[in-house]
């Protein structure tokens, strides 16, 4: 009986349990505490979401009603193959990364602050999933700024290892909390137009209306504000130094997840909300959209092949491979969308699989600059063997997952007929081998820094951050011989966004 | 039906505030001296919330007066005592790029008014139709006076629940980052940084004084009055929280008027004083303990087999009392976060501020 | 359970890759590593003469390792001429896993375990490549083969072998992921498929235009086949010890490439398709040129490993010649050229190795002499020298004779001045090194001597069987030929 | 409002910066709430609630709609009546309620993220000594070379 009412509550309950585990995390007085409860919250969260996914995977998509108001007037959850893929992917994520940073916290992270940490990062993964989840236009403002507000907080833990954490906490928090505003601005235009706030109802109303110029300005707004968010270029200069000052663990969790959730809110509004195939919407993807993609695609490709410092690295490339998703979405068709979306997935697994491994040289050798990682491949083999292979996934090298989501795009793209976009996925994957490549050399090919008796330095690295990063570097190699999961979610999320809107 | 143009006194206010707002606006932009600036933006925002009164948004004149106007003023004059009064003019190449993106924003804006509906139009999309549904629906199905209430606590807890968090995670944020207990945080992590370029310039002896004066405490007046004042405001507060039901108000604007009766005693009567009272600890508690209550409160209804925040449960021979219910548990949770919260982010930057007296105003 | 082609296909890989484990676990044991290491190679050599004969009596083995979906499928089939492409790597490879082992100890290297263990993937990977039942599967594999050699390229770990190694992988990588790749898309987007079809599988889905286009995406997406402009690699791939230049560089990855090159034509395109082509007229005429320009700078170079990597890249553009001409006997003269070639090339790069092991010296104008205590060194080195050149009875007279006949087309006919301008060059290059060793008096001071050692007996006997092979191969060109007969099935 | 984004994106001040920001979302407030207003309403609190009984009872007996009536009429919600404002259940006009919610929303969370914002502006000035973006800008290179 009981059981059951945890299934049929699943939807609510992957919110709310982190969210009240956070409020109880920051009450626990011992760092060791509020961490083994943390991970407990994060487990049953995770639990939560295999139930929702195998709900979703059975064919049925699952929606739920918030205070048991039907939809216009309360807030609904609608999860379907779309989203149940961000959760999943959140939810497990905000696992690893809490397995992960124990020791790297313990390092970074004054002691007595440990409880009130885990505390707002249990928070803040419950954001994420919260505007994943939720089918309300101004909902999704709530767990924005509910995700946004606990990022900054966490990126600014950082400071303790350099100030400049505070200042990129600081730009974040502007360019931040412009986005939201932006976002709402969107949202008012649109219950301006529609009177409801639900998006479906939102856009089953502008389907009956039609579009005029208040819609025009929403979807704007909207885009603009998300964006900001998603770290679209050239609006994403917040993004490299929030990845590079925060404490490590924060950067693992951040890289992977929270700009695809403001990209899957972007997806959701221009294909859901708003119907694709409208004619001011495919001139934005044509002429706004992909040029932007592409150019992110190349110019951060070459910032980051630019970059001494790793975590910098890993931040502009990530830019660029935002791009790619950009790319795929703004194609509008079935292919694109979901290749968009597989190499969503597929980026957040070598993203957070990279972030990890610099972690952990980081806790071993006081790793920042790519020059200091010299002889990791001696020093520490582990670390040095999952970076290669996260970083091989980021060049698109067959036998990891990343060959399977360019393969995906290159041929969603040429279905298309952008050739142009082709070349700037060769391009840009050449860039990535120039700055993985250079990781991999220092490395392997240099001699590692020798103490005074000539003695090669040997690190041993903790065991759990290590475990982590294996989850996921098996999980890139596994995702290209069986890419089954994401691969269905992401055909059928895409088929429902682009087939629905055409009937 | 009266053919006069309707050019009503309403109108005419309105017309009024809006120009002063533009005005105040401008202002902002063009001073630097940052005390001038926050208080302009204290002025802005009462205008703001006098326009909401004359555009029938109680709630939200209340809620602004009391947080845009009140505590953002006093949080900003809190920052700006610790870090400086004066800001840079900007540089032209600064100004000029700034303004092109503005101007951008601005005539999406103005493209989009062209297909705007009518100022106060009853049939406009967003009048006629769930608006209108829910005050219909607040009648039957909750039927408590203020409809506001029953959306924010009901129809839409969830959003409401989320907001609650939001302030929670605020608190989290600063107690975090500035610390709550200013002692420890001393020690911590602000030693290495140094005192301060300002500090430098302070003769020591100054520096020595101060410290031992904690508080107006010479001040025997405003002790008098503000132990009279403290009990008042609290059961204001009070009444606030309570009569949300039928009025404007509820758990936040009375979790603020709580905070402020606090930080009140804690400016007459010294911070240490204050923390004897109420310890950080408690503060900290209570943040946690009001999100728990709410969450709780759903919880409870999904025991009770239903979905998360769904009232009826709590009676199901009564609905509507059991929305009332419901409604009180999550306004308590709210008081005692956005109280708890308000006091620890008071905490956070009062146990920064180095003594003050009042010639450093 | 008894052998049948289907389970040799799946050993294939497997042996290597048991191989690897075998090594990385004995790595403790330098005598048991090297046993473990030889008899990985005996059985692969076993198995892979098991699959020839069978291949040879028609079957035709395959295995579909994972279908990815989608399209996506690695998935093996072996045919006559891959048949023949891992007969020729693990002959060889066993060869020169007993001159490695020589070679290793002879010169005191470091890391032998990771050494041999990397060279078990290679072989694996090559393997692979041979193996490969679609042009994806063989991507795939063509990016091990270069990620696994790059270790052992940089084996010496000093800043030299750094450099030639960021080149090598650079150069590799580059194009194969910015060409190779995105032409193994656009074929099955077009094609719906990667599969090696006999008779060609895009004949019919493609506009001239874009088989031009593709054309030129895999020949150059092909760096392995060195045809300039990418052919840099090659001469800085050099820094890598003496037996990973003889087996990789004239077997495994230069062979890879070219064999990837002849598959592409003949099962990717179909050799008709190429024919007609305006596009591979140019890029045989490229081929030529990189024939002739290896050739120049091959005779400036004094460091004997530069001079027989330049040749190498002139040798291995007859192969991409024969292809771009694509008649069936310009193919066959491709096919032959890549086994002809592999022996005397091996022959040469050992016997450096085995000079170079005995007397630290890779300047060819400081071998004078040395035949003295070397001779039958520098015999194997002349035999290899004449096969290369292309003299009877020497087996690398053959693929310059199938490719003359070949050039039917009066376009093409003149074409075959570079192959004698190649031939000229490869006298002038090549027959010094031996005839002076054999003429010229010890280029050496008298109380140095001493230095005139000894090869180690492991790196001698290897060249030599090579050049016996050289001699044998002469007269087993026509089985071979008859051999690869079935790969021009659904051609005119 | 554009006043608002004018400040935060040209002035190099951080709390400037952060009343900017304040400005700028006061601003957006108003939007909302004036699309709120109906002509002639009053503020949505019902005059005369109806008796906690007697609410129960007309839910139950009387032709008031219930929510699931105004859901069934959903599709042709959007061009409602304009009488049906006039209510005769409500019995005058209220303003639409629903973005005062919104807002009410919106200014906690704007309050937050003040408070988040000032304290890292207060440790700022702690670590630069100043909050004045060029001067940390140019604190940080002046690091940057020294510590190469």
């Amino acid at each position: 009986m009981s059981f059951e009412i945890l299934l049929s509550n699943a939807a609510a309950l992957v919110v709310v349990v982190p969210l009240l585990g956070g409020a109880i995390a920051m009450l626990l007085g011992s760092s060791r505490l509020a961490w083994s409860w943390s991970l407990i919250c994060a487990l049953a969260t995770f639990s939560l979401s295999l139930v929702l996914l195998s709900g979703v995977l059975s064919g049925e998509n699952i929606s739920y009603e918030m205070g048991a108001w039907v939809s216009p007037l309360g807030i609904l959850f609608e999860i379907d193959a779309l989203n149940v893929l961000l959760i999943t992917l959140v939810s497990a994520m905000g696992l690893l990364a809490l397995l992960y940073g124990l020791p790297t916290i313990d390092q970074e992270i004054d002691r007595h602050k440990h409880a009130m940490f885990f505390g707002t990062f249990l928070i803040c993964v419950a954001g994420l999933i919260g505007v994943s989840i939720t089918g309300d236009a101004f909902n999704v403002f709530v767990f924005l700024e509910v995700s946004s507000i606990s990022t900054y907080v966490l990126v600014a833990m950082g400071s303790k290892q350099n100030r400049q954490a505070l200042t990129a906490s600081f730009n974040y928090l502007i360019l931040g909390t412009i986005g939201a505003t932006f976002f709402v601005i969107g949202v008012g235009l649109l219950y301006m137009a529609t009177g409801t706030l639900n998006m479906v109802d939102i856009s089953r109303v502008l389907a009956e209306t039609g579009s005029d110029r208040v819609v025009r300005a929403a979807f704007a707004f909207i885009v603009i504000g998300l964006g900001l968010k998603i770290a679209m270029f050239p609006l994403h200069t917040w993004l490299p130094n929030a990845y590079s000052f925060s404490p490590s663990m924060i950067g693992v969790f951040l890289a992977s997840t929270a700009t695809k959730v403001a990209l899957y809110m972007l997806i959701r509004f221009l294909y859901t909300v708003f119907s694709a195939g409208q004619s001011f919407e495919t001139a934005m993807f044509d002429y706004v959209l992909a040029p932007m993609a592409v150019t992110a695609m190349i110019v951060c490709s070459v910032q980051a092949s630019f970059q001494s410092d790793v975590r910098r690295l890993l931040a502009y490339s990530s830019v660029a491979q935002i791009g790619y998703m950009l790319l795929g979405l703004s194609m509008g068709t079935v292919a694109g969308l979901a290749a968009g979306l597989i190499h969503l997935f597929n980026h957040a697994l070598m993203k957070g699989a990279l972030f990890m491994a610099v972690g952990i040289a980081g806790l071993g050798l006081g790793v920042v600059r790519i020059s200091e990682m010299r002889g990791l491949g001696k020093t520490m083999p582990l670390t040095a063997a999952g970076l290669t292979i996260a970083g091989l996934s980021l060049m698109g090298v067959p036998l990891t997952a990343g060959f399977i989501s360019k393969y995906y795009l290159v041929i969603a793209a040429l279905e298309n007929g952008w050739w142009w976009a082709v070349v700037a996925i060769v391009v840009s994957s050449v860039l990535a081998i120039f700055y993985v490549g250079r990781m991999i050399e220092v490395m392997y090919l240099q001699e590692p820094p020798k103490t005074a008796d000539d003695a090669v330095v040997t690190v041993r690295s903790p065991i759990l951050p290590l475990v982590a990063l294996y989850v996921l570097v098996i999980a890139n190699v596994w995702f290209f011989f069986d890419p089954s999961l994401p691969m269905g979610l992401a055909n059928t999320a895409a088929n429902e966004l682009i087939g629905g809107a055409g009937s | 039906m009266e053919m006069s143009f309707p050019i009503d006194i309403f109108v005419i206010i309105d017309l009024i505030l809006i120009s002063m707002l533009l005005v105040v606006g401008i202002s902002i932009v063009r001073l630097n001296n940052l005390f001038v600036i926050v208080m302009l933006y204290g002025v802005y925002s009462l205008l703001a919330a006098t326009w909401f009164v004359s555009l029938d948004a109680v709630d939200v004149a209340f809620t602004e007066a009391a947080v845009g106007a009140g505590i953002s003023t006093v949080l900003m004059l809190g920052a700006m005592l610790l870090t400086s009064r004066e800001a840079k003019p900007t540089t032209p190449i600064r100004r000029w790029g700034s303004l092109l993106i503005v101007g951008v924003t601005g005539i999406a804006l103005i493209y989009a008014t062209f297909d705007m509906p009518a100022f106060g139009d009853p049939n406009s999309p967003a009048n006629s139709y769930v608006g209108l549904m829910y005050l219909k629906a607040t009648i039957t199905d909750i039927s408590i006076p203020n409809v506001v209430t029953a959306i924010l606590a009901s129809y839409r807890g969830f959003d409401t629940f989320g907001e609650v968090v939001v302030v929670l995670t605020a608190g989290l944020g600063v107690m975090l980052i500035l610390g709550i207990d200013s002692r420890r945080s001393r020690s911590g992590e602000v030693e290495d940084t140094g005192e301060s370029a300002e500090d430098a310039n302070e003769p020591p002896a100054v520096k020595e004084t101060t410290k031992q004066i904690d508080a107006l405490n010479h001040h025997i007046v405003l002790q008098v009055v503000a132990k009279m004042l403290i009990p008042i405001i609290i059961l204001y507060a009070l009444y606030v929280h309570f009569h949300g039901d039928y009025g404007p108000g509820g758990g936040f604007q009375a979790g603020v008027i709580f905070a402020s009766a606090i930080i009140l005693y804690s400016l007459i009567f010294g911070m240490d004083q204050t923390r004897r009272a109420i310890p950080p600890k408690l503060v900290q508690f209570g943040s946690a303990l009001g999100v728990l209550i709410y969450g709780g409160t759903g919880v409870i209804t999904i025991l009770m087999g239903g979905k998360f925040l769904d009232y009826n449960m709590l009676d199901q021979s009564d609905t509507i009392h059991a929305q009332h219910m419901g409604i009180l548990m999550i306004e308590v949770g709210v008081l005692v976060t956005v109280a708890s919260v308000m006091l620890s982010i008071y905490y956070g930057f009062a146990g920064r501020y180095r003594q003050l007296k009042d010639q450093n105003w | 359970m008894s052998w049948t082609p289907e389970i040799g296909l799946v050993l294939l890989l497997l042996i290597p890759a048991f191989g690897c484990v075998g090594i990385l676990m004995s790595g403790k044991s330098p005598n048991i590593r090297d046993g473990v290491n030889l008899i990985m190679g005996a059985t692969l050599l076993a198995n892979v003469i098991a699959l020839v004969i069978a291949v040879g009596q028609g079957a035709r083995p395959t295995w579909l390792l994972v279908d990815i979906g989608g399209g996506l499928e690695l998935s093996f089939t072996l045919e006559p001429l891959g048949a023949l492409f891992a007969a020729l790597a693990s002959g060889l490879f066993l060869l020169n896993t007993i001159y490695g082992i020589g070679y290793m100890r002879g010169t005191n290297a470091k890391d032998q375990t990771r050494f041999f263990a990397f060279f078990a993937v290679a072989i694996a990977a090559t393997m692979g490549v041979a193996a490969s039942g679609n042009m994806l599967t063989l991507f795939i594999f063509y990016e091990i083969l270069t990620l696994s050699t790059f270790p052992l390229v940089t084996h010496n770990g000093d800043e030299k072998a750094r450099r030639g190694g960021r080149i090598y992988l650079g150069i590799l990588m580059t194009t194969s992921i910015g060409l190779l790749l995105p032409a193994v898309i656009i074929t099955q987007v077009f094609a719906g498929s990667t599969e090696f079809v006999a008779g060609g599988l895009l004949g019919g889905h493609l506009s001239d235009v874009l088989i031009g286009v593709l054309l030129v995406l895999y020949t150059f997406g092909i760096a392995k086949a060195a045809l300039i402009p990418v052919h840099m690699w090659l001469p800085n791939a050099m820094v890598a010890p003496t037996p990973v230049s003889a087996f990789l560089h004239a077997v495994a990855v230069v062979k890879a490439g070219v064999f990837t090159m002849v598959k592409m034509v003949v099962y990717l395109f179909g050799i008709d398709v190429v024919r007609e082509s305006a596009v591979s007229h140019w890029l045989a005429i490229l081929a030529a040129i990189t024939i002739v320009i290896g050739s120049v700078i091959a005779m400036t170079k004094d460091n004997l490993k530069a001079r027989l990597a330049w040749s190498t890249i002139g040798q291995l553009s007859y192969v991409t010649l024969g292809v771009m001409i694509a008649t069936p006997l310009a193919i066959l003269g491709a096919a032959l050229q890549i086994v002809m070639h592999a022996f005397g090339k091996i022959t040469l790069f050992m016997c450096a190795g085995a000079i170079y092991s005995a007397n630290k010296t890779v300047n060819i104008s400081k071998m004078g002499g040395m035949a003295k205590t070397m001779p039958w060194v520098f015999v194997a080195f002349f035999v290899g020298s004449l096969s290369i050149i292309g003299l009877p009875p020497f087996a690398g007279i053959w693929p310059k004779l199938l490719l003359f006949m070949g050039m039917t087309e009066p376009g093409d006919r003149w074409l075959v001045i570079a192959l004698i301008l190649s031939s000229l060059l490869n006298i002038v290059y090549l027959l010094p090194v031996s005839v002076n060793a054999f003429l010229k008096k010890p280029d050496v001071e008298p109380d140095v001597d001493a230095v005139l050692a000894k090869p180690p007996i492991l790196t001698v006997v290897p060249p030599v069987l090579t050049a016996i092979s050289v001699l044998v191969l002469f007269f087993m060109a026509e089985p071979i030929m008859e051999y690869l007969r079935p790969i021009f099935e659904g051609s005119s | 409002m554009m006043t608002g984004l004018y400040v935060v994106i040209s002035t190099g001040n951080l709390v400037k910066k952060l009343v900017g920001i304040g400005l700028f979302q006061t601003s957006v407030f108003q939007l909302y709430i004036s699309l709120s207003k109906v002509r002639g309403a009053q503020p949505p609190i019902i005059e005369k609630p109806a008796k906690y009984g007697d609410a129960v009872k007309s839910a139950g007996e009387k032709s008031a709609e219930t929510v699931t009536d105004l859901l069934a009429k959903i599709p042709e919600v959007t061009a409602l009546d304009p009488a049906s404002v006039y209510d005769p259940l409500m019995g005058v006009a209220y303003s639409n309620p629903l973005p005062h919610v919104l807002i009410l929303t919106a200014i906690v969370v704007g309050v937050a993220t003040l408070a988040v914002g000032l304290a890292l502006v207060v440790r700022i000035r702690e670590a630069y000594g100043t909050i004045e973006e060029d001067a940390i800008d140019d604190a940080e290179y002046k690091a940057e070379v020294n510590a190469s």
